[in-house]
């Protein structure tokens, strides 16, 4: 029988992490990977009431960090990358502009993600706040459920502009579309990623298997190319 | 004038009266009357359980949208399929009394009788709320919900209704039906006067033919959604050939001039064109014309005229014809009270015993208290 | 309720202002649609029918997609509502109200339409005869005999839009005394852990809808059946 | 042995008869009745409109949860509050014809007939489909939807639907009253078969005193929730101070042995204690007992025996009394012929000329017509 | 409809399933609570419409969040499920089928209740005099005459479990062959850009649902009104 692994992913990862999926399975074509993609939030919250997921890959380190603390993780938290965020409009082309352009009410609504359970969104208000214009966007702001749908109200035209992933900016499809700039990561804490294979994993040899995967080189090359900085190395584009 | 989607008046000096072309077709059925009745009074539609009153009711009211034709009432036209008009129901002017009460159930008694007075100009309002629920005793049920009553009281206050419309024309399927012999007696004078006053038709279906008897001017006899006779009253009843179930009840309708009250007996002449009979004492002016039915069964023959009975009205009569009656047993004998018709049922034993034959004269006699009260 | 934030009563107060216009505006569209539906004889009647049921099979947040597709900036409704100087109705309360209605139509039409024709044609005949126009006998008399399907489709149409999410997640952007109605904002106090504050949200709109659906219940029209 | 929730029978040997007395109470108005009535034949429901005359078919129906008392059918008690004993509606084994037709709307008129017909064991079945829809009238019917009924079809189908559960007690709430002449004049006498055949008792409500003078074995008047009179209908209608609308239609019943058929004039001749009647032509062996009415109104008064008029029969009688009756025009004079009750009713001045006082002789002379066919 | 991929397409068949089992559960359990509230004259009747109407104000994802809570490992119900041996419910397709009857319940038992009402008395009372026992009538009279009501309950109950959105998020967890339902696809589809996909399945899942509300529009039960 096939071994499946099933993934709880961050929206932040959901073009980097499908590649790195179709990358494993051409080398373990016996296992089967199926990845849900969502806000961090809400799988931290059902991984506590015994989701059936055997990787958490959150968007930031402190969930599964909690979920470690609460004995629901079958080892130690793993960070697998740093996220950036960056500027992006559908409508211009966005890499000219800084955070404090934000404040010209011409760029019209501004989407970031819940800054209350989605990472991304919580590291996009820290930076419009050290930018100083927190105050000003505050009439503008649309807020998505996760950063992927925060990405789609602005592809949609609905937003103007909007604070998303840099993984989802280097996507082909939105690539095409306007530009982007990014943010300085000096403005907010950092976006640090972890994830873990859960309780329910333990004893799952192709969870284990694709928790080594991220660590080869074909994954980190894939998880670079969307703009990820990996633990231990430095510096963005 | 009246408005352009409203009811049409004819030319100015219109004539009188309700003309009915009508046809409709239901999968099984299929009414198709060609009518004319006066504009005035009452006629009574007749006629077995299916043979089509309440969907010509129906489709003079307008709630039968499928049926063609030509329909004017009192010179104004209602519909006129030929020329694409019909005027809908609530221009009509009608006052309609279902076979069933169909009383609104979620108005009371008081809401349900005021609901179609309220439509009408208070200037329009021939009949008041206090003298319809008095007429009809519905007065202790005003504020009742339609759910609390018996079939009759629903059925009175549904008259009730109608009536407080000063409907241009009445329709009533059946509404005394329901209703036990007291109360017809309080409501058919009523409805008399009723048509008197309001000075309105009245189309009336009824299986009693006592009651059409004593309010119809006019009788449409239907079957099978064809008009099998019609007419004035009394010409109708009298002729013997109608294939109806009405032998029974065959009988003349005779029109008499109030001629003498006798106070002491309680008792009132009324004289005819070959003769005159008492009746009950009436409250009616000497020389107002009243209307009295002769049921056939209650007028026997003798050869002579006989004396030391309790029957008070004799007539001289010449037979005209003997026809067969609706039983074996039974003969029903035709003849001319000077120049007023008659009808006798009588067994064939006697009518053979008294050797009766066209042209003979004989003595006809009535029991005062089979006539009209 | 002292532990409901002011952000949480804004969001309260923002749900059932939404509810509220948007039952009203259901009603007044869903009715002319239920009479139609229920007196017609129009071979249309069927096509009709279903379209207006359709919006009950879509996903809400497909629904919302579209919707967001539509009255956005590149969509044929916004720029209608551009053009007017309307402005887009993504983000606005203005929105939630286009969706809500399109949302819940079918709750409403369905009960409504029901109950049009549980009512037969007997009583606008009677009431035809009363002197009743068309518009006399719908307001005398078919209304008030189709008084259980219009408290129902009342009850439906508004409990359907206070519990909308999808539609609302989509369309909605969640801003603070605008779009943030009380379904995201549970939503939100869960997925941030606040499981007091979500329990306090929970738990209120739980107890008032009791309230209101009792004393709903207990109005509701009693008696059934056709004419008396 | 029944079912320990169905109808509990009494002793063995538990009396025949219908006990019925029961109380319920609406806002407005309070039935409350202690009747006896027997356990087979007609028992006739008179009473004006609002009486209680349905409340009591329901309560007997077990229809009125409300009610409260004892009621036991031919020794089977059906309820006894006291004891807290209800037998549900559908284990009374009753026949109910409604006073609206109250069909079911999603089934055609076949699956309405058949409803009950279907749910009685096939032993048990005493009247078939076809006999009842050719009975009524509504073979043509069968494949029809109620809403597409006429009002007297719509009665029609409900009563045979009623009929078809072949029941133990039959209550039928003026059923007739939608019908016309001819379609009653065929349903009469197969309800009085009926009644011979199955030998149930029949609760039967009616406003026409035809019917229930033809029917009725015993009569029941409810006035106002309360029973106002109750007996066997010759001691009932004869009683002449009955506070009553039916003084107009006084009569009495009369029983007779069937003595003579004459084929060639197509009569029967009854005899009775005191006299003889001559009857149209009846399909009854000789011997057999038949019962007819004479109305008060169809009988005169002579002082001699009258020849050579076309009334057939005249009888010899002594006068016993001499009341007012209903209007002040006339009396009712009750005689005796020969033991056998009769009533007159002529006009006062007819009764002052004929000298008319207690214990005189006197020849009646009733119309043969006026006799029940 | 070669663009549906096969995961899709097995989110199509859960979709299917799911509506249909839960439809029949409803109509099961709906029907004796909409018959009983139409019947009685118990006090309770109040309360217990109100209680049954309450699923309708609590937004899905409440339901689904207090129903994660309750069927989770630490929740009175996963206690109890666990325990007889059937293991957790949440993320299970019988999970959601629990979330859907619940959520849809309300939805199920206004009209029927409706229905039962307009019937009125009478046809029992017929019903009951021609020989037919509690349960016969309510087969035969009851149930028929009700159709109507019946044919909304099924269209609101069937179309509300596809559309359903907020409860799966919340207990469904998303997972292909077992609680990855249509909606949740759908919206995947569009959270990763994949516009075409979306189209596809939307544009799908509309015109199959509008075949089948135009079959049942095509034989709602046409005449109205009361006892013939
Ligand atoms: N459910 C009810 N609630 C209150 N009052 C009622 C109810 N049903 C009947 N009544 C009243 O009880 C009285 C008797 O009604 P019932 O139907 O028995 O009369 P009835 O003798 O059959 O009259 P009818 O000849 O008009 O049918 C009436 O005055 C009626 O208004
Ligand atoms: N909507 C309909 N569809 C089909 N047939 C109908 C419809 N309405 C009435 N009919 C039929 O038309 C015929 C005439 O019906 P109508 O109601 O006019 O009779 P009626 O003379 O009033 O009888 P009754 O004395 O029984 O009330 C009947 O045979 C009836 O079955
Ligand atoms: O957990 Mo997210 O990717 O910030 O929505
Ligand atoms: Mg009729
Ligand atoms: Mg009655």
């Amino acid at each position: 029988a096939e071994d499946t692994v099933t993934i709880a992913a961050a929206a932040d990862l959901k073009f980097a992490l499908d590649e790195i999926v179709a990358a494993y399975r051409s080398r373990q074509s016996g296992d089967r990977v199926e990845v849900i993609y969502g806000s961090s939030g809400k799988f931290a919250t059902q991984i506590r009431q015994g989701a059936p997921f055997d990787l958490y890959f959150s968007a930031d380190i402190a969930y599964p960090r909690e979920l470690e603390a609460a004995g629901l993780a079958a080892g130690p938290t793993r960070p697998y990358a740093l996220g950036r965020i960056v500027l992006w409009s559908n409508s211009r082309d966005a890499s000219a502009l800084r955070l404090q352009d934000l404040a010209d009410p011409a760029l019209g609504r501004i989407a970031i993600a819940n800054p209350r359970h989605a990472p991304y969104g919580k590291r996009a208000e820290e930076a419009l706040r050290a930018a100083g214009v927190w105050d000003a966007v505050q009439g503008r702001l649309v807020q998505g459920e996760n950063i992927a749908q925060t990405a789609q109200f602005v592809q949609s035209g609905n937003a103007g502009i909007g604070i998303i992933a840099l993984s989802l900016a280097l996507n082909p499809t939105l690539a095409q579309q306007g530009g982007y700039a990014l943010i300085d990561d000096a403005l907010h804490e950092p976006l640090e990623q972890g994830f873990i294979l859960t309780r329910r994993a333990a004893g799952n040899a192709a969870a284990a298997r694709f928790a080594d995967f991220m660590q080869d080189e074909v994954a980190r090359a894939i998880m670079r190319r969307y703009g990820f900085v990996l633990p231990g190395e430095g510096g963005a584009r | 004038m009246p408005p352009t989607d409203g009811p049409r008046q004819d030319a100015p000096g219109a004539r009188q009266g309700i003309r009915i072309r009508l046809e409709v077709a239901f999968a099984d059925f299929r009414l198709d009357v060609d009518l004319d009745l006066p504009g005035r009074g009452v006629t009574a539609l007749f006629g077995h359980s299916g043979s089509g009153k309440t969907t010509l009711l129906r489709c003079v009211a307008g709630l039968e949208p499928a049926a063609r034709g030509v329909l004017t009432v009192n010179g104004e036209c209602w519909q006129d399929s030929a020329r694409g008009l019909f005027v809908p129901p609530h221009r009509r002017q009608l006052g309609y009394v279902f076979q069933e009460a169909s009383l609104f159930p979620h108005l009371s008694v008081r809401r349900n009788l005021e609901f179609g007075l309220r439509r009408i100009p208070a200037a329009a309002r021939k009949v008041s709320l206090a003298q319809a629920t008095a007429l009809l005793g519905i007065d202790h049920l005003l504020e009742r919900m339609p759910d609390r009553l018996s079939g009759g009281e629903r059925q009175r206050v549904g008259m009730a209704r109608a009536l407080l419309t000063s409907p241009r024309i009445l329709l009533m399927d059946e509404p005394l039906a329901a209703l036990d012999a007291r109360r017809k007696q309080e409501i058919l004078p009523y409805l008399e006067r009723l048509h008197d006053e309001l000075d309105i038709p009245v189309l009336y279906v009824s299986h009693a033919a006592e009651e059409v008897v004593r309010l119809a001017d006019h009788v449409v006899m239907l079957g099978e959604g064809r008009v099998m006779a019609a007419g004035e009253l009394r010409a109708t009843m009298a002729r013997l050939d109608l294939p109806t179930a009405f032998t029974e009840d065959a009988g003349v309708v005779v029109e008499g001039r109030v001629a003498e009250h006798d106070d002491h007996y309680h008792l009132t002449r009324l004289d005819f064109p070959g003769g005159a009979v008492w009746v009950s004492r009436q409250v009616a002016e000497l020389g107002r014309m009243l209307r009295f039915r002769v049921h056939a069964r209650d007028v026997s023959l003798a050869d002579h005229q006989v004396e030391g009975t309790s029957i008070v009205n004799l007539l001289p009569v010449v037979i005209d014809e003997i026809v067969g009656a609706d039983t074996a047993a039974h003969v029903l004998v035709k003849m001319d009270a000077g120049g007023t018709p008659l009808v006798a049922r009588i067994t064939r034993r006697s009518s053979e015993q008294l050797v009766l034959r066209p042209g003979r004269r004989m003595w006809a006699q009535i029991k005062s208290v089979a006539l009209l009260g | 309720m002292s532990s409901l934030s002011s952000a949480d009563w804004s969001a309260v107060w923002l749900t059932l202002k939404l509810a509220t216009v948007s039952t009203v505006i259901l009603l007044l569209v869903g009715t002319p649609i239920a009479w139609w539906l229920a007196r017609t004889r129009s071979k249309w009647k069927g096509v009709v029918g279903a379209v207006v049921a359709l919006p009950l099979v879509l996903p809400p947040t497909v629904i919302g997609f579209y919707l967001l597709l539509a009255m956005g900036p590149n969509g044929p409704v916004g720029q209608l509502t551009e053009a007017l100087g309307i402005g887009l109705l993504p983000f606005s309360f203005a929105g939630l109200v286009v969706g809500s209605v399109i949302y819940s139509l079918p709750f409403v039409v369905q009960p409504v339409h029901n109950a049009f024709e549980a009512i037969g044609r007997r009583p606008l005949e009677v009431a035809a005869t009363l002197r009743a126009g068309p518009w006399d006998s719908f307001f005398n008399v078919a209304l008030p005999l189709a008084r259980p399907g219009f408290v129902t489709a009342t009850i439906l149409g508004f409990a359907h839009t206070v519990g909308e999410f999808g539609v609302v997640l989509m369309i909605g952007g969640n801003i603070p005394d605008k779009t943030r109605v009380v379904s995201v904002a549970i939503y939100d106090h869960v997925e941030a852990l606040e499981y007091a504050e979500a329990h306090w949200l929970a738990g209120g709109m739980l107890a008032f809808s009791f309230l209101v659906l009792l004393a709903l219940y207990g109005r509701r029209y009693r008696t059934g059946g056709g004419l008396g």
